[in-house]
């Protein structure tokens, strides 16, 4: 029941894709605020088990799996909306680590007794899947996933989190739970070879850097909005601080960035499936330029906050944090810039090659 | 969200290919703004490209144009500029002033200016500003008095473009004598050739003209040549403002020609640059790509009935500055070659990347400064407080 | 013009550096801001530089000092930093309020209070900031009201540094209430511990604290403790501002540290990083070794007997970005272990920089924020017009 | 007689190194305005020939030759400011490449008869010595001169200009006279061998970017105090532009890349006799940054002078211009970036380490 666009040349989403991310947008706009971010973090919970059990309810978990074992059948460009609306809340629970990378990738596997097993119960959000793939150094979430998919040698493996050996690698973003791996892995976990792993691995992470990318768009919009609401109110030298000149300026220079990272996304978010160089440069620019709003959002953000920018009391820095996090995560800008330069150098250029791709007959 | 040609966008693309196959020149033309024998084969391009219908394809067929939408515009743009077809010296009318016409010129106003601007016969200049009148364009004195059906036009304009060699014409003026700012002021069209304008061509850091001086000493206009109502000229000319920053003056296929050019220049040079230089390089292209899909997703937007807003705003600021860091990239490319006139023997391939950094550093000043642009960011878009 | 060290100055340095290698904690001190044990710890190392007559060397030797000049200063720093010594937890008391001690104090007041700052006996904080006035100073609200031979201080201070372990603090009091901006302000001292005195922790976004709010609630501290005339605290303040900013409280030796460690962590990784990450890691070191030029150029001319002015703005605008830009390139270098904190297993060698990271953000904002520094340069520098 | 410092460290320059550069400063400030540039343009001529006549009566010429061949025995110390004050008049004569480079460096090899005349009518101010340097493809003023010092496989010749054949490379900046040369070099025009020119081109090469390293920051100050004096005046929105913190906050940026520039080049003035990987890193720091506060200043200038910066009737396009020329002359910023990365990356590191060379017992 994938979203279906119009048929020709549009560059808007259609109203069932901003339909469902409204959905998601209002339902975190009432459970995750600033102020719930805090509750969890006293709490020293991994979850807010009521936002999540919300969550669950939107049967999203299935977003991005086939229709044919029980999933919603959408694509990547009907989720990419989504992703940004939980970076704009700065959501702690894996939605789309879960939902949008590894549960598809489950599920797209040739399934067995255990994965059929294991991708229904994550359906159902009875459980969630944790990702270890080799383009990041730890795996999110591992201690309250049901289920660990681990690449090892180019192969994947399937395991529950008590078969191996977690190590917590504290993160500065208080909500990102890392973990390394260790041990549990044998033949008889393994549910791909390397040959079936390696283009479902490769797609894998194309939607973990589109997503994140989705994500850190998100965070740089939010930090100018807490900046913009802030600088309206406080006052300095008798009059608002929006009212000067250089903070204006500022916040129009990380917006500028903003507009122009947003349709790189959306872009890419729409041509992912051609699974070519043209996609995967367009993936990887979007990561870059949307890790890079998010750097000059919430610098900026910090900036005109003032010292209070610099504190606990203010929301800015759950934002900076993640945003430090996230630059790294589903590739560097080392790795991303690579790929565009595979892209600029070996393909095709021009004004006629926006939309070209390898199977495209333009 | 659908980024695929439709069958008939596709069609379309390779009939405005095969067309910039056949006529566009062979060889470069003589620039518009050095000599009148280079402004004159620019417009006898602009009749060819009218002749076959491709003068400005969004317009009505009554007007020489084809009706099409801004995916067809763009489209056109691309292979316009793939072809490496000249550029437009008739941009003023049919860019800035054409669309402005579209939307509050009388039928016989349409007529009388679309017709003749795409057809060629007329080329226009824009007369915005005034020594004391730059970014702040309410500050015009130039002065329209209403004389019977005439208006007598005194004043003194300057930054022209393409006044030096242009037939006609359209400025601010003001219409009500003891009006202030933004009020009191009308859009009036003036020949170049009527008596009492002197045209005073200004030198550019460049070399070549381009740029003038109008100085206008009673001179006489029909009533007709003004656009809108008496005291409207400032609501016009915002919305003129509104189209030459948003979407027609600087269409992407323009940088993404620049881009490809300069991805070809760092190819000849790789082993010769600084690792960075690659990174400058590719950051161009990504401007140049980012810019692209903007202008297709606004594109999409108006073409469901969307306005365009402060977005206007976003875009000049991002291809001003992409423009000038793609140039420079260049530049550094070049080395210490990058100084020289394209006439040394020891040039090379140092192309027209000079003049066009020069040109660039022009960008972030006209048709509104960047500053002036990011003051309407932050109180239009972001809805941050008036000082 | 001559950079070379005097035989004097070199011996100088080999008694700095002996001293501190004999001296320095071979362990680093818990932080200061994170626990009293900490505090008590980096009081304790005060205590040790006094004992060897190195708590502030500038100063004259009644007070503890050397009477050394600028650049026996900065050779000190040096070698203080080369050594990896702790960080001065009464920088606020040595560096911002002592050279103004000096300036506007009596006898009586130097007597009594530089010798203990000196000591490490008593540990300063400022207290500048209200909830209402940040890079805005002059809009101070806490009064003093003066009662007899005392005053009685009320009001709210914020971001006060150090002020959760501290002994005294300073700051401006508004002790005309009918006054306004900076006029009828006078800088007055207050212990911590006195009576209607609440010292609220701030945590910060690096989970230090360091901060603080102060709440002050009928403190009375006798007339003793306002420094200079009632009434002239706004010039005394912006006297102290000038030091702050200027030239002691950010030192270039710690920076050229920084860009050491910076260096040495990226020829560990240089193999595992974009080529571009080199030229961010020269540029620091750049910009480190130019900061370090420009004080000594200050500290020549203030030793002959100049004056510091609208450099300390640019002083300022210059460590606070070239620290953030020092930090980055140590993120990108760190990679995907940036995130991590000190304590994770894979940590390896991730160092502190996060940490000084979020440290160095803080650093465009207090002491004035980079835009009032840009407005002071403009003004004052420039001689552009006031708004 | 060079200017002798106060021989303990002080970064002040001397009473007599004021002085010096105080009275070019006075000249070029009486005949080297913007006026005198454009009328010396429309003449057509190389140079004005009053002005030089002028600044060859200051007998400036053999400032930086030594006193045993006639010269005044300065040291590149005593020159940086004068080198400032050409760039910020932007002088068309070759003050600094004749007297601060090409002079001093013919007058350091073994003399012969042919050097020692042209050396002595050098001194006098009778002809100017252009200089074919491997570090630039070009050689400047070469028609003008009379003769060429030229390095042609690591040795030097000195010949006359009529002796080769010049071919003019036209620049942007109206004042550089460009030239490649070709022919007229033999056994018999060689002034240096190898072994003798390796050290005297390497001297000649850091004089040459420390000086041009000078002109940028002078060029860089003239553009920043165009812009101040046309911001007090020019008014929009009913007062001057200067009062805007966006103006206000663009010049402060380019002033801050000024004052950090001045330091970093008087030391690499101070310090180029140790011809070390020291010396030679802060003067390649020096070129670079003086490049970049001049790119940055004048394009800020342009910005401040808006549309009137883009044309001839503004001043700024000449030291435009000229920065443009001068960032590639005498080694541009990859060459000077090489060479600090190999003083940064096999070098001394840390506070102590400021003033190190290779010669010092610190």
């Amino acid at each position: 029941m994938a979203f279906r666009g119009r048929e020709t040349m549009d560059f808007r989403f259609t109203e069932e894709q901003e339909m469902t991310a409204g959905v998601v947008r209002d339902l975190l706009a009432d459970l995750c605020q600033p102020a719930d971010l805090r509750r969890l973090m006293e709490s020293g919970d991994a979850r807010d088990a009521n936002r999540w059990e919300k969550i669950s309810e939107m049967g999203l978990a299935g977003a991005l799996v086939g229709e044919e074992i029980g999933g919603l059948g959408l694509r990547p460009v009907d989720f990419v909306l989504v992703a940004e609306a939980c970076g704009y809340a700065c959501l702690p629970e894996p939605l789309v680590e879960n939902a949008g990378i590894a549960l598809p990738l489950l599920a797209s596997l040739t399934q067995t007794g255990t994965t059929r097993f294991v991708v229904e119960r994550a359906l159902a959000g009875e459980i969630t899947v944790a990702l270890g793939h080799s383009a990041n150094p730890f795996i999110a979430d591992a201690d309250t996933a049901g289920a660990l998919l681990i690449e090892r040698d180019s192969a994947l493996h399937l395991v529950s989190p008590g078969d191996v050996h977690l190590s917590l690698q504290p993160s500065i973003d208080p909500f990102r739970r890392l973990f390394t791996a260790e041990g549990g892995l044998s033949e008889a976990t393994r549910v791909a070879g390397n040959d079936e792993a390696a283009a479902k691995l490769a797609s894998a992470l194309d939607r973990g850097a589109l997503f994140t990318a989705a994500q850190l768009l998100g965070i740089a919009q939010r930090c100018v909005d807490l900046a913009v609401a802030y600088a309206r109110e406080r006052q300095q030298f008798g009059k608002p601080i929006g009212t000067y000149q250089a903070v204006k300026h500022q916040l129009a220079t990380a917006q500028v960035k903003i507009e122009f990272a947003r349709p790189v996304l959306y872009a890419a978010a729409a041509t992912i499936d051609h699974a070519d160089r043209y996609s995967r440069a367009r993936i990887s620019h979007a990561k870059l330029v949307a890790s890079e709003a998010a750097d000059v959002a919430a610098r900026t953000a910090i900036q005109v906050h003032g010292a209070m920018g610099y504190s606990w009391e203010v929301d800015v820095h759950f934002f900076l944090k993640r945003a430090i996090a996230l630059t790294n995560w589903w590739g560097g800008p080392a790795f991303h810039r690579g790929r565009i330069a595979e892209r600029v150098l070996n393909g095709e250029l021009g004004p006629e090659h926006t939309f070209t791709h390898a199977a495209a007959d333009a | 969200m659908d980024l695929t040609y439709s069958p008939d966008q596709k069609r379309f693309r390779h009939e405005v290919r095969s067309w910039m196959e056949a006529h566009v020149p062979s060889l470069p033309l003589p620039s518009f703004d050095a000599s009148r024998e280079g402004f004159e084969a620019h417009r006898e391009w602009e009749r060819t490209l009218s002749q076959g219908r491709w003068g400005m394809v969004t317009w009505p067929e009554t007007y020489g144009g084809r009706g099409l939408d801004l995916i067809q515009w763009l489209i056109f743009e691309e292979e316009y500029y793939r072809a490496g077809a000249p550029l437009r010296v008739n941009q003023n009318g049919i860019f800035l002033l054409g669309p402005t016409l579209m939307e509050y010129g009388t039928p016989e106003q349409k007529a009388r200016f679309l017709t003749a601007m795409a057809s060629g016969d007329e080329i226009w200049a824009q007369a915005w500003s005034e020594p004391q009148a730059g970014s702040d364009l309410a500050a015009v004195k130039s002065s329209a008095v209403r004389d019977g059906d005439d208006y007598v036009l005194k004043g003194h304009k300057i930054w022209s473009s393409r006044a030096v060699f242009a037939d006609w014409a359209f400025g601010l003026f003001r219409t009500d004598p003891a009006s202030q700012r933004h009020k009191g002021l009308s859009l009036v069209f003036f020949p170049l050739d009527a008596p009492g304008v002197r045209v005073q061509p200004i030198a550019q850091i460049d070399g070549e003209t381009g740029f003038a001086e109008i100085f206008l000493e009673d001179v006489r206009v029909p009533a007709f040549n003004r656009l809108g109502g008496e005291g409207e000229g400032w609501t016009i000319c915002m919305a003129t403002a509104g189209f030459e920053r948003g979407l027609m003056l600087r269409s992407p296929a323009r940088f993404q020609v620049a881009a490809r050019k300069l991805v070809d220049l760092y190819k000849a040079h790789e082993h010769e640059v600084e690792p960075s230089v690659r990174e400058a390089v590719l950051r161009s292209w990504m401007d140049t790509e980012a810019y692209a899909l903007s202008i297709y997703s606004t594109a999409s937007r108006l073409a469901a009935g969307g306005h365009i807003g402060a977005e206007a705003s976003t875009n000049k600021i991002f291809w001003s500055e992409m423009d000038i860091a793609l140039h420079k990239a260049a530049l550094s490319i070049l080395g210490a070659r990058a100084e020289l006139l394209r006439s040394a023997p020891e040039a090379g391939d140092i192309g027209r990347w000079l003049d066009g950094y020069f040109f660039s550093l022009a960008g972030p000043i006209y048709a509104g400064s960047n500053e002036i642009q990011r003051n309407i960011i932050a109180e239009r878009m972001l809805g941050l407080p008036r000082a």
